[in-house]
């Protein structure tokens, strides 16, 4: 059974010290420190899909669906691979460039299981939980981004 | 049959609200209740492929039959993390 | 070009620390905070390779060599999948159980990107930089383990 | 020719040393080398495939010609990370 932690952020949030705090308390969810810790760590860019200088990136959710989507994600990712633990914290509202959006991380007892839990935890929030972006341009203009950025 | 409607992203923007109760005694499915939207959004009535449609906050499919109380949501193309 | 940052801790050390720090300093180096950071961290396990309790891991490594394939390997990896910066800590001399061994960190302008470096240098290093590892279980023996644990 | 030579893991243990000058003059290869060397080890002459050789090092093979003051290290299999 995978020990799942799932976060929203309204504010800036530090993703390494939370990857930080997360690993420290597992031992007391999980009976020890895991082998294998496998994270990663999105910002927002300084530029626009089109290249233009971002001011901002809008994160719009669905309260109650996203989290509850972020947990069914990572239930299916611990299955698949054997994670002992997953933690996810993703941010929602404006966000400004060099931000924090989203921390993925996995613990397990190899390093392929919490690598490929990860990856794969990663991939499916970005298309099965309900975030909406939108970039504001330094210019005031503003876009809704159609679907995910390319791997 | 009262639905609780909400619109996410720019559907939402471009309606110009984010949450309605509808009367969807016309509208039994999300597909027919998006036809009946589409008109205020000036949109053809049929529900694009891109637009995915969550009925009590799970994704379902656009011929789901509702019932009262049923919270239904239209969502555009999704683009987390 | 990637900047790569190598170093090897005759002690315990706080990988996650050392993640957060390099990091930090990564606006400096690359001219911005990157918007992808994958990483991974390795302990020592709680018991062999045979199952049975462990009473410390002693890694023995080739001062110089050690260092400069670990580089060779990073940059390698860097050039392959376009990292910004990649960053390695590996433990040297005798370790407890739970005490770090590996830090593989990874910046890069996308997820994909940043993940790939990250896990081919982590297989990269495991095969190519000197390390030799010692079970040294609770009842006094000892073993040199031949190759690595599989994935 | 003076080589500097240098055992690793197991083998230096086994050896019980890590780290000699040697006379170098009849091993102009790290695998001739080897063949004097194991002699001392109690193996076989031929060097076994598990063992990596590195000269001044560096990954080389074992057929490498050797030049005086080289570094040559027998390396048992790896097992980092």
């Amino acid at each position: 059974m995978t020990v799942i932690s799932v976060t929203l952020h309204n504010e800036p949030f530090n993703p390494l010290a939370l990857l930080a705090g997360w690993e420290a308390s597992l031992p007391g969810l999980t009976g020890e420190l895991p082998a294998a810790l496998a994270s990663f760590v999105g910002r927002v860019r300084g530029r626009s899909t089109c290249g233009a200088p971002l001011a901002a990136l809008e994160l719009e959710h669905y309260p109650g669906m996203t989290e509850a989507q972020i947990r069914r994600c990572a239930h299916q990712a611990g299955l698949s691979h054997q994670a002992l633990a997953l933690r996810v914290a993703h941010r929602v509202g404006r966000a400004a460039p060099g931000e924090a959006l989203v921390l993925v991380a996995a613990a397990a007892d190899r390093r392929g299981p919490a690598q490929r839990a990860c990856s794969e935890l990663l991939e499916t929030l970005k298309h099965e939980a309900p975030f909406w972006k939108k970039e504001w341009r330094a210019d005031g203009t503003a876009i809704w981004l159609q679907g995910n950025t390319s791997l | 049959m009262k639905l609780r409607v909400r619109l996410f992203g720019d559907l939402r923007e471009r309606a110009g609200w984010a949450e309605r109760w509808l009367d969807g005694s016309s509208s039994p499915t999300p597909r027919q209740l998006w036809a009946a939207l589409a008109t205020d959004l000036g949109d053809p009535p049929t529900l694009p492929g891109r637009i995915r449609v969550a009925v009590n906050q799970q994704f379902a499919e656009p011929s789901t039959a509702l019932s009262d109380g049923d919270e239904v949501a239209f969502l555009p193309p999704i683009s987390g993390g």
